[in-house]
């Protein structure tokens, strides 16, 4: 689904990704954890392209990003991203953040585009405020929003990048809901977060990043219950 | 700094202010103030015993400056008028002119009367801006008023209006001055009429004796004639300008 | 002092015209103004610097001289080598547009700048092409940013017109200077003027706050 | 076109002259304008409204108003109502600087507000009473914000002391068009003037943006 | 310590304190939790005045706040607050930070100022960044940095405001650990959190606080364990 050869990323002599090495399954939740700085971030908008790469390959469904010939708008279709900051677009309604890519990119009529959207909008629980603008609703309502648009272009993986770290606690549960809804429905996911009970329950795989490395590998049980490095044993003693 | 003759003693410097953009009578030489008017106010003033300063303020300026007394004298080719008078003093007259037409060679104005429809340029606030009005009305459409008679010329040399109308002298020196312009000027003693200029001074101004006297000595003892001559290459009419006294 | 009425009477239907003009001449700024300062934002944006050089140097000559300079060179030397004979209110408000679109310019790259990068990181996620994000996500957001400024930019150049008396277009302050000089009096045109010129500026600028407050609430 | 590089030279020694000058009153306007500006800005920052009320009034004043207007005014009529005389260089100055300080006074609004309420509030936690807050966090804060839109400022100066030229003060547009005058050409003389201005504005402006530069990283 | 009679504060015709009565005795630590948006920070603004009080009375150490003859600046500096997005001054050194209090509003000298500071700085564990720039910190030495800035005036009482809550995870641990040592000394603390470790470990009392008022009120463990009112229960729910 995903695969990722001896990614490097800098900015300017800042080299913040050194040589990741990752491959991601179909239907598989991968989680990624580290300490702030380490290129988590980085790590997930390379994939995305939303920055461009300095060394390596990414592969999405066998597709190499780095090849010219590749139409990236259209790869990019098939990678749904999931800001920390939501990133909804202020100046239109709930229903029209989730129509207009699914009516500019994909064409689609606005009739077929908004009953879709509206189908998305009761699976994250967010029917009533299909005319709402953005601005009114609370964090945890804008990030389910958020998660619609994306599905809403039907993309085979998901990108999530501190989803529920800019929320109130109590928030928090209806976002990660949501996402473990996903997961279990068999959604390819890549998760940057925190939350550890997240992790546990449907994480396959979590990856420990430091420093532009992944420091270390393993079943969300085997990796928080018992780390191997030593730098991983620190973060972990620190967050958990 | 408006003079305050002491009584006897020492007198003030009289501030002279001019609109130093109206070559021969004053324009400026390289940052220098020159011309008819600057010597001869100088002259007049020696004459009279007051130290003067000349002061390029602009046209407009000028009128406001003796109103509110912030000057002492005017000089910058002003015509007595009648409308003047009732607003400031004049020294006698010490200069004969009128107004004349400045247009291209081979314009179709060959009058003032064929000025009729055409675009003029004048410079605000003058004896040709009343003279055109007079003709034509006021604030007519094709009426330009210009902060100074430069650039009327210059409007007039860039195609903007088909006329400009100043005083003689001004304008015919110009168009000697300038013979690559390609511009020629017409009279029209016919419509315009004589023009006597004075040295403006606020109204009431005590010095208005004094430098009449000095004028009417300067006139008199060859002092004038001598500038005139220096200035224009002919001789003045000094009897015209005494009769106008 | 006595202030005579009876002038400023006499001299209001020209002030009218001249108030008329001077909003003319300055909506005509303005509207060219915006549609220029959006072209040369944009060339200003684009990547390759070389070509974005001309643009800068537009910028940098307009927003780094005086208008009177401006006004001055365009009427008297840029007009009259086109066309052969001056013409005041083309040169006026040739002036305004060309000298407010170098404003304009920096109003659009500022508001711009001022959409959080995240909406184009997410319109781009989405798969739309940079276009797309462009004239969908971002440019509907700058525009409503940019409305203040230029409003702000409007009264500007209503100030900047009054120059316009000095090629000898009849705006608001040439019947000011016409009335100095015909009547030889400072107080009653300046003031008047003045006085116009508060009018105009200040009632633009209440609209402009209460703009401002409607877009904030929206 | 023929141009008339001698004149240029003819003319330099006054450029240089006039160009001195407008430095000079830019330089006075700028600092007086600062001072005022700081002390108009306080004023009408005032709680109570009615006592702000004459510098919000300063402020509509100098800012809804063409600076041609009133530079003329202070030069016809405010100065001699002190002086029994005009002044063109003292009234420039006076033109700019009280302009400038509707300006400042607004940029000083901003820097203030530009501040963090956060930093009021834990100066205030801390047991400072509002001045202390004020001298010892708050402001050291604004005004370094308040550097460049001064700078800005500075610029707007230079540019708008060339109306200095219509009250015949000889800074560098009275020399270009005294040289205009006295040739009866557009060219030669505005577009020296209009070299020199850019000269003077651009590089203060690079001045400026290398000096942010060091303050965003300080 | 701290007694709080019908406290009303409004926001034009918004209501946002009904009627809080609460007393703090000294020594006491005091946990506030609650949904966003029910008051908690408003609360803790109106005891240490950076709010104006719209009813019913603040008491700190008998001394009425509403009193008129009351001096506000002596009795601000009694009480230190900590808030979540720490508010140093960015202009000032670490040490200066803490030094500019004391010297301007206690009138120590530099000296005297400096030396304490120093020794606020080794408590936090800082000593080594008191010559740095608050903006060379992370978050967590900020917040610490912060903390030493408030004690630096001898408060006798602290009020937190969500201390850790703009702090990547990884630096939540420190901050809290000071503020654990801080109530091991004894000081009388309030403290606005979500950290629920924290309230369980050194909290003597939590309040919850739901639309302005103080729903319920109890120890930590019988408030976390055993929450009498619906809100509570279902605000409890989300978050843990
Ligand atoms: N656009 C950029 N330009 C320059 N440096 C950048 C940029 N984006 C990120 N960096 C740097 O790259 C490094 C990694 O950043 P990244 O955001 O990937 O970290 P992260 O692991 O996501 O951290 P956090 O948990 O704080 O989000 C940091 O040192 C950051 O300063
Ligand atoms: N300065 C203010 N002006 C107007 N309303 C305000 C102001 N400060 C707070 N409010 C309102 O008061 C209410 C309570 O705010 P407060 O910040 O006390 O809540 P909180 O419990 O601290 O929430 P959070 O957990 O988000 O910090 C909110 O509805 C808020 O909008
Ligand atoms: N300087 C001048 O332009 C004088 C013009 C004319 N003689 C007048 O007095 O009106
Ligand atoms: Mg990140
Ligand atoms: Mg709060």
């Amino acid at each position: 689904m995903i695969e990722v050869k001896n990614l490097k990323k800098s900015f300017g002599t800042n080299e913040v990704l050194k040589d990741i090495n990752v491959t991601v399954k179909p239907q598989e939740v991968v989680v990624v954890i580290g300490p702030s700085g380490s290129g988590k971030s980085t790590f997930l908008r390379c994939i995305n392209m939303l920055e461009t790469i300095t060394g390596g390959h990414v592969f999405i469904d066998r597709t190499d990003l780095m090849d010219k010939k590749t139409d990236i708008n259209k790869l990019r279709s098939e990678v749904g991203m999931v800001f920390q900051q939501f990133n909804l677009f202020p100046h239109k309604k709930v229903i029209e953040n989730i129509m207009l890519a699914p009516m500019k990119v994909r064409k689609l009529s606005a009739e077929t585009a908004r009953v879709k959207g509206l189908e998305l909008l009761r699976k994250v629980g967010l029917v009533d405020k299909a005319e709402a603008y953005p601005d009114s609703l609370s964090g945890g309502q804008k990030q389910r929003a958020a998660i619609a648009r994306a599905l809403a272009m039907e993309p085979s993986i998901m990108l999530f990048d501190e989803p529920t770290s800019a929320l109130d606690p109590e928030m928090v549960g209806e976002v990660l809901e949501v996402m473990k809804q996903l997961a279990r429905e068999g959604m390819t996911m890549v998760v940057v977060t925190h939350e550890m009970g997240f992790a546990k329950e449907v994480g396959d795989r979590v990856l420990f990043m430091d420093g532009g490395l992944i420091v270390e590998e393993n079943t969300p049980k085997e990796l928080f219950d018992n780390p191997q490095e030593e730098r991983t044993k620190a973060f972990l003693s620190k967050v958990l | 700094g408006t003079s305050k003759t002491s009584g006897d003693g020492e007198k003030k410097t009289l501030r002279v202010v001019t609109d130093a953009a109206y070559a021969p009578f004053e324009y400026q030489d390289k940052g220098e103030v020159v011309g008819f008017d600057i010597d001869f106010v100088k002259a007049v003033a020696k004459e009279a015993g007051y130290p003067v300063k000349v002061e390029n303020v602009g046209w407009d300026p000028v009128f406001i400056e003796i109103e509110g007394k912030t000057a002492d004298i005017a000089i910058s080719a002003i015509t007595i008028t009648p409308k003047r008078l009732q607003t400031y003093d004049f020294t006698v007259p010490y200069f004969l002119s009128k107004n004349e037409i400045l247009v291209p060679k081979g314009s179709p104005i060959k009058s003032a009367k064929d000025l009729e429809g055409k675009k003029i340029a004048v410079q605000n606030g003058t004896t040709g801006q009343e003279a055109v009005e007079k003709l034509f009305g006021e604030n007519n459409d094709k009426l330009k008023k210009f902060e100074n008679n430069n650039l009327a010329i210059l409007e007039l040399k860039k195609g903007g209006v088909d006329a400009v109308v100043a005083d003689n002298t001004v304008v015919e020196t110009y168009v000697k001055n300038n013979p690559n312009d390609n511009l020629v000027f017409i009279e029209d003693d016919g419509t315009f009429e004589k023009e006597f200029y004075g040295l403006l001074l606020p109204k009431g101004s005590k010095l208005k004796a004094d430098l009449d006297k000095a004028v009417n000595k300067l006139l008199e003892n060859g002092t004038y004639e001598k500038l005139y001559e220096k200035w224009f290459k002919i001789k003045p009419d000094i009897k015209i300008l005494k009769e106008q006294q | 002092m006595d202030f005579r009425w009876d002038l400023i009477v006499e001299y209001a239907p020209l002030f009218l015209k001249g108030t008329l003009l001077t909003i003319g001449l300055s909506v005509a700024g303005i509207l060219i103004g915006a549609v220029l300062g959006l072209l040369i934002g944009l060339g200003k944006m684009m990547r390759k610097k070389l070509w974005a050089l001309p643009f800068r140097w537009y910028i940098n000559f307009f927003r780094g001289t005086p208008f009177m300079v401006q006004i001055l060179l365009i009427h008297f030397a840029v007009v009259p080598a086109f066309l052969d004979t001056t013409n005041g209110i083309l040169a006026a408000i040739l002036a305004l547009s060309l000298n407010s679109a170098a404003y304009v310019s920096e109003i659009f790259r500022a508001g711009i700048q001022s959409i959080n990068r995240g909406q184009m990181e997410a319109a781009r996620s989405l798969g739309m092409t940079h276009g797309q994000a462009m004239r969908y996500v971002i440019l509907p957001q700058a525009f409503k940013r940019m409305i203040p400024p230029l409003g702000n930019e409007f009264i500007v150049l209503i100030k900047d017109s009054s120059l316009a008396a000095l090629i000898a277009v009849p705006e608001l302050m040439y019947w000011g200077r016409a009335m100095q000089g015909q009547y030889m009096r400072a107080w009653e045109p300046y003031l008047t003027a003045t006085v116009i010129y508060l009018v105009l500026t200040l009632s633009l600028s209440s609209l402009l706050s209460l703009l401002e407050k409607r877009l904030a609430t929206e």
